[in-house]
């Protein structure tokens, strides 16, 4: 892991961001709005959720990644990210076990 | 420059100088950290999601336990005002990042100009719950109403609980994001936050996201899923 | 006090010696090592120590050998566990039902009672419920426990092998008379049983359960629909 | 040995400050001076969790209302528990001697974030207020610190304010933890890896995730139970569709992990403590950091293991019971580990040394019968009952209370200057582990026999095991007020110490005690092992004389 000294006090992304991306990127995340309220109103049954699920992860990662500018950080940041996930996927996962062998005999 | 100042300084002999009493500042000072904050800053978004976490996973085990109810009960929320909320939300992400980008471009008016554009979204949204909310009270559906404990079934009871919870947790995040902002805002005219200095902006930004970020989820689950 | 009352007693008493004497066996181990080492190498005997960072092959065995033993460990939990919820077939059933702080026994037939009567020998399937908060369905003679959940049912399924009259518990923090909730359990001779379920055909311990058990009922959700089936 | 005592400074307490007084302390943002008042705060608390334990007993020394009625007994446990758990145990090592000695021990000059760092300590005073103001003005609250619903839904006492108070004391919590992540990765002096800290920095460092990661999880719990209470959501009451057991898995999804943000700083300074008294690296080093990291994480997936008997379905029993075990991996390799370290040592039996190896026979005896809980089918009969209450004092009292004090004794040098009369502490160690022992014992016995926990009278079969236990827990008493006296005297009357009384090896024993404002006088320059005990001969080391308590060095230094 990286210790301190090897970082400067203003941070990795030497590059200035640029309006254009960004704007590109809102255009983007609109269109899949507009995808995900148009797919719901198609009967897909039981993956409707799996559906708006993998569409709203996808505009989440857009987000994350250049927005919040993820994808420029180093490994150390990103690790955080991935603990996030990790526990929530453990969290869900495990939870699951009870849920449905309870609900869903 | 190194972000601990044990290297930075050798201070044995002047340590005398270091005292609280003569300089108050004195961590502020030298302990400029930018990466260090943003870093405290991400952990920090990664108990926000959690503290979501534990609502989301109540939201899924009640879906598995209801489903039907659930689909009933998500019919009744408005796509509408869901679907404007989110566009309102999505777009003032953009200006909250175009307000950095200017900012680092050393264009202070632009940046200003579109802090107070996030902030006015940011109003819209809060606005748009506020009718989308008052509308629901009006047919009787609110926690503990009449209606929900003595007509609905167990799974819609719990259906708009969750609602209200999750959504009023959210709303209770894009306030404490707008206040953030007007600090923003002063700090900007006052110079503490400039295009050197920006991480402060930078974290409330990131902050700003992770509002966008649930809503993203948020707005499928209670609105489109039925 | 240790007494054993059924085959499934007997099995959970020698899961608990069984994990037991390995955990003695392991607190020796390092309890012996400690007193021998703190003895042998007090600084006054031994000034100068020898500096030693490690051993792959101890490390590694002293991960593979407990994980071994603690899988035996698991390993008897969960048979017995299975047993315990063996629920293919059973003779009799019975609807424990508690409340602050009481418990209700209904049998097949109707009856309800305060003391629970069974028949040696059976197996006895029990369904657990609550009307209010939660408790829980103690026998420690039969090391059975199960909670009662308002809003759902749980069940435990024993096979009583001596005749006796044992304690019930309730295990689950209830409020204020939570330690005052203790019932018998009377095992009894199997006709002597159907002798007294038969003479008591039907008979509330008083009318209130019943409405109160009726409401309870009506009002049930998509939630232990779904656990039924 | 470089332990002369350094005239030419101003130590952290004599600095002045803008502020004066008691605000000179309150507003500081010297993440020593905050150790301090943490410890004062939460000694304080300890007090108060002790008083009710003590109330406890003696209430249970006979079957039938001996001092106070059921009422009143079941709001004791509950306070007992709250107070311990929230603010004794959970805040206790890291936020006392984390906070001290984090920084040091990696050679920075504070932690990261020093106002949050304050911030947290504020938080931390009005969550114990509040507890407090509820303790003295309210109807005590009667839910058992796991506040189950529908229950705790129920109840008529004042829930509001110490649901509140918990919750602001896991946002105190959680800031903490961030802040000593952040610590850990950016405040490393030049020239530590992340493998070259000292193992109660990489505790507090694992530990410091845990608090990130699990506490949001009970805050928001909390506020469901509060709203749930004041405006029926519905969530988790049964009446109206919700699910107490979905409700459980919310509790211990955080209050497991919260188990080992108990123990794990613990586990540290045991670490160091073994190294410092047997003059030796500890045994596989990296094996230690990483058991640490093992333990955090596989405690995060066994929650539902105090859910065994809750109505949860069977697969999830069978999952969790498996999963469960695999706590014990680690944490077995730690102990271990410990023991091998004292191989071919040179050890010194100081009172802190003893402390920690009557810490791992005591832990240990927790801990394995943490399998007998963890095993379904022995689990479904001892769950609730005295057998869990001895299982986890045992844990905290020998493990974590135990290497509270320890690390009270080992590092009081170093905060306070003076050193403490090792022979009462001693005594106290002993007195401690026979308490500890006639304490909790009987209670495996009761729960064995069936005496459910929770429980204001008992069946007179169990009276003989009660009353035993009542007795051991005057013994306990006489052990803490002894060792809390003992250090008490020493901070007025200790003899002043040199900078490195023990002769230990990692950072803060570098700087003359009690430390400087900005801690090292000089940039430390780190070990590549932060045990480097190479070349040392016990006979060439001065200061052990504090250790056996001797006193002519000591003149020497007050003639200097
Ligand atoms: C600091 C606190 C702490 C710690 C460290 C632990 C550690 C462990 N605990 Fe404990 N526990 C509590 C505090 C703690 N616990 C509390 C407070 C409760 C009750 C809460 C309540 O209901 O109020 C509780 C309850 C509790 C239960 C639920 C009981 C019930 O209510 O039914 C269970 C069940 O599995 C359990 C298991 C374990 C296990 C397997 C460990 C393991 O981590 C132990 C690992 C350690 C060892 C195994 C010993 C050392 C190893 C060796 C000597 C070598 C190896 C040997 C072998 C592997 C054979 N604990
Ligand atoms: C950090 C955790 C911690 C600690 C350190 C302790 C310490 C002690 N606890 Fe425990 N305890 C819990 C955490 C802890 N406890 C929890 C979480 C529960 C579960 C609560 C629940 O069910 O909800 C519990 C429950 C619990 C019970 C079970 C109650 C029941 O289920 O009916 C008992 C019974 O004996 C008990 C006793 C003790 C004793 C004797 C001590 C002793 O070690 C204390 C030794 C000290 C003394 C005996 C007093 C000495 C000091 C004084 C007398 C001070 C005088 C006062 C001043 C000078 C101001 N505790
Ligand atoms: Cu009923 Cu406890
Ligand atoms: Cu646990």
């Amino acid at each position: 892991m990286s210790g301190h000294n090897e970082h400067t006090s203003v941070d990795t992304h030497e590059h200035l961001p640029s309006y254009g991306k960004n704007v590109m990127i809102w255009l983007v995340l609109v269109a899949l709005t507009a995808l995900t309220v148009t797919v719901a109103s198609v009967d897909l049954g039981n993956y409707t959720f799996f559906v708006a699920m993998l569409i709203a992860s996808i505009k989440a990662m857009l987000v994350i990644n250049i927005f919040m500018h993820i994808k420029y950080d180093d490994i150390l940041m990103k690790s955080i990210l991935l603990a996030c996930g990790l526990v929530f996927t453990v969290i869900f996962i495990m939870y699951s076990f009870d849920l449905f062998n309870r609900y869903t005999g | 420059m190194s972000t601990t100042s044990v290297d930075a300084h050798g201070h044995s002999n002047n340590h005398a100088g270091h005292g609280y009493g003569d300089n108050n500042q004195l961590y502020v000072h030298f302990h400029r950290d930018d990466y260090g904050s943003k870093f405290g800053m991400w952990l920090f978004l990664f108990t926000e999601v959690l503290l979501f976490g534990g609502l989301f996973v109540l939201y899924y085990g009640y879906r598995i336990a209801y489903p039907h109810d659930y689909h009933n009960a998500a019919m009744e929320l408005n796509i509408v005002m869901g679907a404007v909320n989110t566009l309102v939300l999505l777009t003032s992400s953009l200006t909250m990042v175009l307000s950095i980008v200017a900012l680092r471009r050393k264009s202070i008016k632009t940046s200003l100009f579109y802090l107070i554009v996030t902030f006015g979204f940011g109003a819209t949204f809060c606005v748009n719950k506020y009718f989308e909310w008052s509308a629901k009270i009006h047919h009787g559906i609110f926690p503990g109403s009449m209606e929900l404990r003595e007509t609905r079934p167990a799974g819609e009871v719990v259906f708009f609980g969750l609602y209200y919870l999750m959504t009023g947790l959210h709303t209770f995040h894009v306030i404490v994001g707008m206040v953030v902002m007007v600090f923003c805002f002063i700090f900007i005219r006052t110079g503490t936050i400039n295009s050197d200095k920006y991480i402060v902006l930078e974290n409330a930004g990131l902050y700003w996201h992770l509002v966008d970020l649930i809503w993203i989820f948020l707005f499928p689950l209670f609105y489109l899923l039925h | 006090m240790f007494e054993q009352t059924s085959r499934y007693s007997s099995t959970v008493d020698s899961a608990m010696l069984y994990i037991t004497v390995i955990s003695v066996l392991m607190l020796l181990l390092i309890t012996v090592a400690m007193i021998y080492f703190v003895i042998k190498y007090r600084a006054s005997k031994n000034p100068i120590p020898t500096q030693y960072h490690g051993n792959v092959a101890i490390e590694v065995t002293w991960i593979i050998i407990p994980t071994l033993l603690v899988m035996s460990m698991f390993y008897y939990g969960y048979k017995d566990f299975s047993d315990l919820r063996n629920t293919e077939k059973f003779d009799e059933e019975y609807f424990v039902t508690a409340k602050m702080w009481n418990w209700d026994f209904k049998y097949e037939n109707g009856t309800v009672t305060d003391t629970l009567f069974v028949p040696v020998g059976k197996t006895l399937k029990f369904n657990i419920t609550s009307l209010d908060v939660l408790h829980s369905f103690y026998i420690p003679a039969f090391r059975i426990k199960e909670d009662a959940v308002p809003g759902s049912n749980g069940f435990v399924v024993i096979t009583p092998e001596k005749t006796g009259e044992y304690d019930i518990a309730c295990a689950e923090y209830c409020g204020l008379n939570h330690w005052n909730m203790y019932k018998k359990f009377i095992v009894m001779e199997q006709d002597e049983y159907y002798a007294w379920v038969e003479s008591q055909g039907g008979k509330d311990k008083e009318e209130v359960n019943t409405t109160e058990e009726k409401s309870a009922e009506s009002d049930s959700n998509e939630m232990s629909e779904n656990k039924e089936n | 040995m470089n332990n002369t005592t350094n005239t030419n400074y101003t130590n952290f307490y004599q600095v002045k400050t803008k502020h004066k007084g008691l605000l000179a302390w309150l507003l500081t943002t010297d993440h020593k001076r905050i150790g301090i008042m943490y410890l004062i705060s939460i000694l304080s608390f300890f007090l108060v969790g002790l008083t009710f334990a003590f109330l406890m007993r003696l209430e249970m020394l006979t079957p039938g209302p001996t001092i106070v009625d059921a009422q009143t007994y079941n709001s004791f446990f509950t306070l007992h528990g709250m107070i311990m758990v929230f603010l004794f145990i959970i805040p206790g090592i890291p936020a006392v001697f984390g906070n001290f000695f984090l920084p040091l021990q990696i050679g920075a000059e504070d932690v990261a974030f020093p106002r949050l760092n304050l911030f947290s300590y504020h938080l931390y005073l009005t969550g114990a207020f509040l507890a407090l103001y509820s303790l003295i003005f309210q109807t005590h609250i009667d839910t058992g610190w796991t506040f189950y619903v529908p229950y705790s839904l129920r109840t008529g006492t004042d829930v509001t304010l110490p649901l509140m108070a918990a919750f602001i004391l896991g946002f105190s919590s959680i800031l903490t933890g961030l802040n000593f992540v952040t610590t850990c990765h950016r405040m490393r002096v030049k020239g530590m890896k992340m493998f070259e800290m000292p193992l109660f920095t990489w505790a507090l460092y694992s530990t410091a995730w845990i608090q990130v990661v699990a506490t949001p999880i009970i805050g928001i719990t909390i506020v469901l139970v509060l709203l749930e209470r004041s405006f029926g959501f519905g969530i988790f009451d049964p009446t109206i569709g919700g699910d107490p057991v979905l409700y459980q898995h919310l509790f211990w999804i955080y209050s497991h992990p919260a188990v080992y943000i108990m123990a794990i700083p613990a586990f540290g300074v045991i670490s160091d403590i073994i190294a410092t008294f047997s003059r030796k690296s500890v045994f596989g080093y990296k094996v230690m950091a990483y058991s640490t990291i093992a333990i955090a994480f596989i405690g995060y997936v066994v929650w539902a293991h105090h859910m065994f008997t809750s109505g949860m379905s069977d697969t999830a029993r069978t999952v969790f019971s498996f999963l469960t075990f695999f706590v014990a991996i680690p944490t077995g390799v730690k102990v271990f580990n410990w023991v091998a370290t004292l191989w071919r040592g040179t050890i010194v039996l100081s009172s802190p040394m003893l402390m920690a190896l009557s810490a791992i026979f005591l832990f240990s005896i927790g801990g394995l019968t943490g399998l007998h809980l963890g095993s379904i089918s022995t689990d479904i009969h001892l769950h609730d009952t005295y057998f869990v209450i001895a299982h986890f004092h045992y844990v905290i009292i020998g493990g974590i209370l135990s290497m509270f004090i320890a690390a009270m004794h080992f590092w009081f040098p170093k905060m306070f200057g003076k050193m403490h009369n090792e022979k009462v502490a001693k005594i106290g160690v002993v007195l401690y582990f026979i308490g500890a022992n006639v304490l909790y014992f009987p209670m495996f016995i009761m729960g064995y026999m069936g005496m459910p926990r929770r429980y204001f009278d008992y069946l007179p079969e169990f009276q003989i095991y009660h009353v035993i236990s009542t007795v051991g827990s005057w013994i306990l008493i006489a052990s803490i007020l002894l060792m809390f006296t003992n250090l008490l005297i020493a901070i007025f009357k200790g003899k002043p110490v040199g900078s490195n009384p023990w002769g230990a090896k990692t950072l803060e024993w570098t700087m003359p005690s009690p430390p400087p404002l900005l801690n090292f006088i000089e940039t430390p320059v780190p070990s590549h092992d932060p045990y480097d005990y190479h070349g040392h001969d016990e006979r060439n080391f001065e200061d052990v004389k504090y250790i056996e308590n001797k006193e002519n060095d000591i003149i020497n230094q007050e003639n200097s």
